[in-house]
């Protein structure tokens, strides 16, 4: 089997095990959901219900106000009891919807044409992607409808499905793969529509052997649907290094894919788009990995946007005592949560629990060059002197070094054997550099 | 939301609450240290079996004085020793003393080591030279008659007063490696006189070995050192074998295995980036052959790492790597 | 233009001044320091020439001999400069011999940088307290009637065979000094002999 | 300069530590580290360069007036360069064994930079007296460190201290003192000594 990859890299211990062969898991309809108003890149959406208004599933409930928004649906069929601020897994309150579950379940379509997807023109499919408020389900959360609009200079060649899954502990994707290859497939082929391409490739990383059979089984008489495995390395799923072992390009540093004519969309979104599409269902649902040494059971679990990470967690059969860090995503990028009542978002991969034996005291040692925050980075910076630079306060000096490129993977402090925080201490680098420029202009 | 149902508070204590990665590799400085020294044990013990408990006491002596300089200094900067950096340099610095040497000169050259070499610098991570070879070569220029008195080991059978080491035999015309069991016994597995760690290439291989598969230490410098030693020492003894001895010769006398796998690959002083690896080893290389067929001393192992030591900051910044997606200009 | 004459002419007056004033100091110090010269060639000299009185200098196919002669003026040694690259420095050592050349009487080190403590060796050895000199006066009656000089360690050298003993850790200075008298003496051998 | 007249002992003593042209303006360190392999080396050369300085600033002051300011370089130069070749020549005349040892660095007073630094920011800008009491502190200054320097490397190097035995007979010499590491070394320990007492008196 060739196995493509990127240049430098880490290889984190994966502890898929905990979850990759559990079958997803549909979780009961909670009793109440805390709908965040932003759950992606881009300006918040405006709330168009009001507190006492009667929702049913799929109803939109907040919409799109930017270029770069996402329209916001009710995920269940309730009452909305307030709009407020909540605990959000980015670690702030922002505004959020509560609905309170009543009555039976009843839905709202995304749409009501009635041709089969083939028939529809590319506008209308864009318009539906839209209506729909599917973002990528990766991690950014970056608009899709916006993502597979380029401007018309722009012609997209390579089409790439990320399969890659490479943050440790995470099988939502895997799991995607393995029991939804169909509807995947079929989401695919409509964004290949849209986008106009003929060819698609599928990224998987060849420790998801399984998911690569399954996908070059339903794709077998898809000549334009090309499966590439891809070599189990660290941060193999960004899109910059994706596309770097796809098709060897680099996407220049400050630029887009769509610059180098990519667009890659991951596997959860082609499933989005073939529920928004084919089914006529809005992004209301989340395939979420719910694992970590902390969790009795850990499982996939199907749940709805807005359920709070207590239930997913009590679903899986509750924390284990000495629980000792939660994770919103998985290790390597993840989020800390200080509090369990945070709702699961669009974004979120995953919830990982992690006892106090997985997030033991490091100590901090001195730098001593041992080179591998360098060999580790995919970005091909230096972390150990930015960092340096960042502590000095030479924030001029670290942008000169190529602080901005970094695409905050945590490898090299993953890597870092004296245990220094390099890539917190690069994020701050970022944001005082970003404020720096804001201010000048 | 409910105030009553706050799991976080009431079940499960404090989270913690870090920003990403919240995964590390196992690795971190001690275990290196740690590593380091075992991966010396087996040196040690040849060196014991050759030379008797007396090089175990040089070799005593020089952690310990090690360790009491770091002390020391550090207290002086309101700092405590951490990474236990101080006992691979003793150690370090006792691989590369003669046996018979006065421990007051061993004492000496760890306060220089630990002193000068390291923590005026700042203390480890910061120091331009490996603190060991910078002790030695402070010891070597100091006291170059003591430094450069062998004793032979154990179970040699003299038939002369005259004693040398297998390279010095060489540079001053008295070569003592003739046939293959010579090499065997001499050279290979340490029958030979010199200094306490480096007379064994076996046993410092086996160690440096170790280092390389734990990814302790870079495998691209001792590689590229033995192989540029092996290429250059070869292209000489083909151009006079007369003059010049063969590469195995080279390979495996004097300090170079120790240097090779121990010193060069010291992660302070060694580039960061793997072209940088290669241009050290291949440099390194280039000096010792150099030094050791045309210069005034015998050996130029730790002239060469510290040669290459002194240029490695230069090193870094040539062969920093190009930003990914960023287009050459 | 006023401006630039008066440069000149301040630069001028300065030159001219620390002119005279060096010339006359020439004046004065210059023969002290020659004389000073000669006489530390004449004290070594008559240090490597023992017995003698008085020396001749004749230089001969461009070498230079020092001829030594007693009371009566008969010749009866003859010294020489021997020149070379030490370990690190340029190495001048002046040598007495027979007429013969066959034995050498005493040399001298007159110029050496060695590395101190070490090469410095060949001059003084500050460690031997009571004979600080026994490197180079190794070299006394040494007899080259046979063979060259050769130097040994570790073991007691043969003055008749032209053995000398080397310096422990400054091997490769006592090395030099021998490959520079050896040299010299088989060069100077040949023209010194040729018309007597 | 002239505006806040500090006073004559100030201007003698600043020489001496505070503006030491060794320790804290690491001026002149060729010398330095070159001639200083023992203390009588280090002296020396200390008293030759306080002569030069001396001798030159007092002149320049003098004639300070007269020297047009686009030809002072030049100037200057050539008045250090005669009172450095007077005292070569007067060494290599009187005490030619000292000028052996101290070898080219006589001659390279010329350029060393305490003294054109001196000319350049002292002697052409205040009277004579003045001139010559910094002359005289910044020489000082210079001397005591090259024969601290000196004492400390001979004393370890060869044991000895101004050519006679200070050290036991069983203390085996550093060799490397008397090398030129080891006037890097101890330069390199003598001016941290140095900045760490002045950042304890704040």
């Amino acid at each position: 089997m060739k196995v493509s990859s990127f240049k430098h890299g880490s290889h984190p211990a994966e502890f898929k095990e905990y979850t990759e062969h559990k079958t997803l898991e549909p979780l009961p309809i909670p009793e109440e959901v805390f709908i965040p108003v932003i759950q992606h890149i881009g300006a918040p959406c405006k709330p168009v219900v009001k507190v006492g208004d009667e929702v049913k599933t799929g109803q939109l409930i907040a919409e799109s106000t930017g270029f770069v928004s996402s329209n916001i649906h009710s995920s269940i069929t309730g009452k909305v009891k307030k709009i407020g601020d909540f605990p959000h897994p980015n670690g702030t309150k922002s505004p959020m919807i509560q609905i309170v579950a009543e009555g039976d379940e009843e839905w709202v379509k995304v749409h009501d044409h009635t041709e089969p997807w083939g028939e529809m023109s590319v506008e209308q499919l864009k318009k539906i992607i839209a209506d729909a408020g599917i973002v990528g389900m990766g991690g950014a959360a970056f608009p899709t409808n916006v993502k597979v609009s380029p401007p018309r200079d722009k012609k997209i060649e390579t089409f790439i499905i990320n399969g890659c899954e490479c943050e440790p502990y995470l099988t939502a994707d895997h799991r995607m793969m393995v029991e939804q290859a169909k509807e995947m497939i079929e989401g695919t082929q409509i964004l290949m529509k849209i986008l106009d391409v003929e060819k698609a490739f599928i990224g998987i990383e060849s420790n998801k052997p399984d998911a690569i059979e399954i996908m070059q089984k339903s794709t077998e008489h898809l000549p334009g649907i090309t499966i590439i495995p891809l070599k189990v390395k660290y941060p193999q799923g960004a899109e910059k290094m994706l596309i770097k072992a796809v098709n060897k390009r680099e996407v220049p540093a400050g630029s887009l894919p769509m610059d180098v004519g990519c667009v890659v969309n991951n596997v959860g979104t082609a499933i989005a788009v073939y529920e928004a599409v084919v089914k006529k269902i809005p992004s209301i649902n989340r395939i979420v990995t719910v694992t970590g040494d902390a969790v009795t059971e850990p499982k996939n679990v199907i749940a709805r946007i807005g359920t709070p990470f207590s239930k997913l967690i009590e679903f899986c059969g509750g924390l284990k005592p000495d629980t000792k860090k939660i994770l919103m995503g998985g290790p390597m990028m993840g989020v800390a949560q200080y509090s369990l009542d945070v709702p699961v978002v669009k974004a979120t991969s995953g919830i990982l629990c992690l006892t106090k034996k997985s997030v033991p005291y490091r100590e901090e040692f001195t730098c001593i060059v041992c080179g591998r925050c360098v060999h580790a980075c995919p970005m091909f910076l230096v972390p150990t002197r930015i960092a340096r630079a960042v502590e000095a306060g030479k924030f001029e000096m670290a942008d000169e070094l190529g602080i901005m490129n970094c695409i905050e993977c945590g490898s090299c402090a993953y890597e870092c054997p004296s245990n220094i925080p390099l890539v917190q201490r690069i994020r701050i680098g970022k944001n005082k550099i970003r404020e720096m420029k804001n201010k000048k202009s | 939301m409910s105030e009553q149902n706050n799991p976080t508070e009431n079940s499960l204590g404090r989270l913690v609450l870090s920003s990403s990665p919240h995964q590390n590799s196992n690795d971190d400085v001690k275990k290196i240290m740690r590593g380091v020294v075992l991966a010396l044990l087996p040196a040690v013990v040849f060196s014991v079996y050759y030379f008797g408990l007396r090089s175990m006491l040089v070799i005593m002596t020089a952690i310990a004085a090690c360790l009491v300089t770091e002390f020391l200094l550090k207290k002086l900067r309101n700092k405590k020793i951490n990474e236990g950096s101080a006992v691979v340099t003793g150690l370090l610095l006792a691989m590369t003393l003669p046996p018979s040497i006065h421990l007051g000169y061993v004492v000496l050259g760890s306060v220089f080591a630990i002193g000068i070499g390291k923590e005026i610098f700042g203390g480890l991570g910061n120091n331009i030279f490996n603190p060991a070879l910078l002790g030695r070569a402070f010891l070597q220029a100091s006291f170059p008659v003591k430094m450069t008195t062998w004793t032979p080991t154990k179970l040699m059978v003299l038939d002369a007063k005259t004693f040398a080491t297998p390279l010095g035999g060489f540079k001053f015309g008295e070569n003592i490696i003739h046939n293959f069991s010579d090499y065997w016994n001499g050279l290979i597995m340490g029958n030979i006189g010199g200094c306490i760690g480096e007379t064994s290439a076996a046993a410092i291989a086996l160690g440096g070995f170790y280092l390389i598969v734990k990814r302790w230490s870079d495998w691209r410098i001792p590689v590229s050192y033995l192989l540029s030693v092996f290429v250059l020492g070869g292209i000489f003894w083909l151009i006079n074998p007369a003059q010049y001895p063969d590469p195995v010769f080279h390979l495996f006398s004097g300090g170079l295995m120790l240097g090779a796998f121990f010193m060069a690959t010291d992660m302070v002083t060694s580039p960061e980036t793997k072209l940088g690896s290669w241009i050290f080893g291949i440099g390194c290389g280039f000096f010792l052959v150099l030094i050791r067929l045309f210069g005034g001393l015998p050996e130029g192992v730790m002239y060469s790492i510290l040669l290459m030591n002194a240029i490695t900051p230069l090193i870094n910044r040539f062969t920093q790597p190009t930003v990914f997606g960023e287009v050459v200009k | 233009m006023k401006k630039s004459t008066n440069l000149i002419i301040v630069l001028t007056t300065t030159a001219i001044i620390s002119g005279l004033v060096l010339a006359s100091l020439d004046n004065v110090t210059q023969p002290i320091i020659e004389a000073h010269a000669s006489e530390v060639l004449k004290n070594a000299v008559t240090n490597v020439l023992p017995g003698i009185e008085s020396y001749d200098r004749e230089i001969k196919e461009g070498v230079e001999f020092f001829l030594g002669k007693n009371l009566n003026g008969t010749i009866q040694n003859v010294a020489f400069q021997a020149v070379g690259n030490g370990f690190q420095s340029k190495l001048k050592i002046l040598v007495g011999m027979d007429l013969e050349m066959k034995t050498i009487l005493a040399i001298k080190v007159l110029e050496q940088m060695e590395t101190p403590g070490l090469g410095t060796k060949i001059e003084t050895d500050p460690s031997d307290k009571k004979n600080p000199g026994w490197f180079y006066k190794q070299f006394f009656g040494l007899n080259l009637a046979k063979e060259k000089i050769s130097y040994l360690k570790n073991e007691t050298p043969n003055k008749e065979k032209g053995q000398i003993m080397a310096i422990t850790g400054a091997t490769i200075s006592s090395q030099a000094v021998v490959d520079i008298i050896n040299d010299a003496i088989i060069k100077n051998r040949k023209i010194f002999l040729k018309q007597g | 300069m002239a505006k806040t007249k500090t006073s004559l002992l100030a201007e003698f003593t600043k020489g001496l530590w505070q503006e030491n042209p060794v320790l804290s303006m690491l001026l002149g360190l060729c010398p330095t580290l070159a001639v200083t392999s023992s203390a009588i080396n280090g002296l020396s050369m200390g008293l030759a360069v306080i002569f030069t300085l001396v001798m030159s600033s007092a002149l320049i002051s003098l004639t300070r007036n007269l020297i047009p300011k686009e030809v002072r370089i030049p100037v200057f130069i050539i008045i250090i360069a005669t009172f450095v070749t007077i005292t070569d020549r007067s060494m290599a005349a009187y005490v030619p064994d000292l000028h052996k040892a101290l070898g080219a660095f006589i001659p390279l007073i010329v350029v060393n930079c305490i003294i054109l630094g001196r000319q350049e920011a002292f002697a052409s800008k205040n009277n004579v007296g003045r001139s010559i009491i910094d002359a005289l502190g910044m020489g000082i200054g210079f001397t005591m460190t090259l024969t601290v320097l000196g004492s400390i490397r001979e004393i370890l190097g060869s044991g000895m201290l101004f050519g006679a035995q200070v050290m036991p007979d069983a203390f085996a010499p550093w060799l490397v003192m008397i090398l030129p590491p080891g006037a890097f070394i101890t330069l390199g320990l003598l001016i941290g000594t140095a900045n760490w007492i002045n950042a304890k008196k704040g």
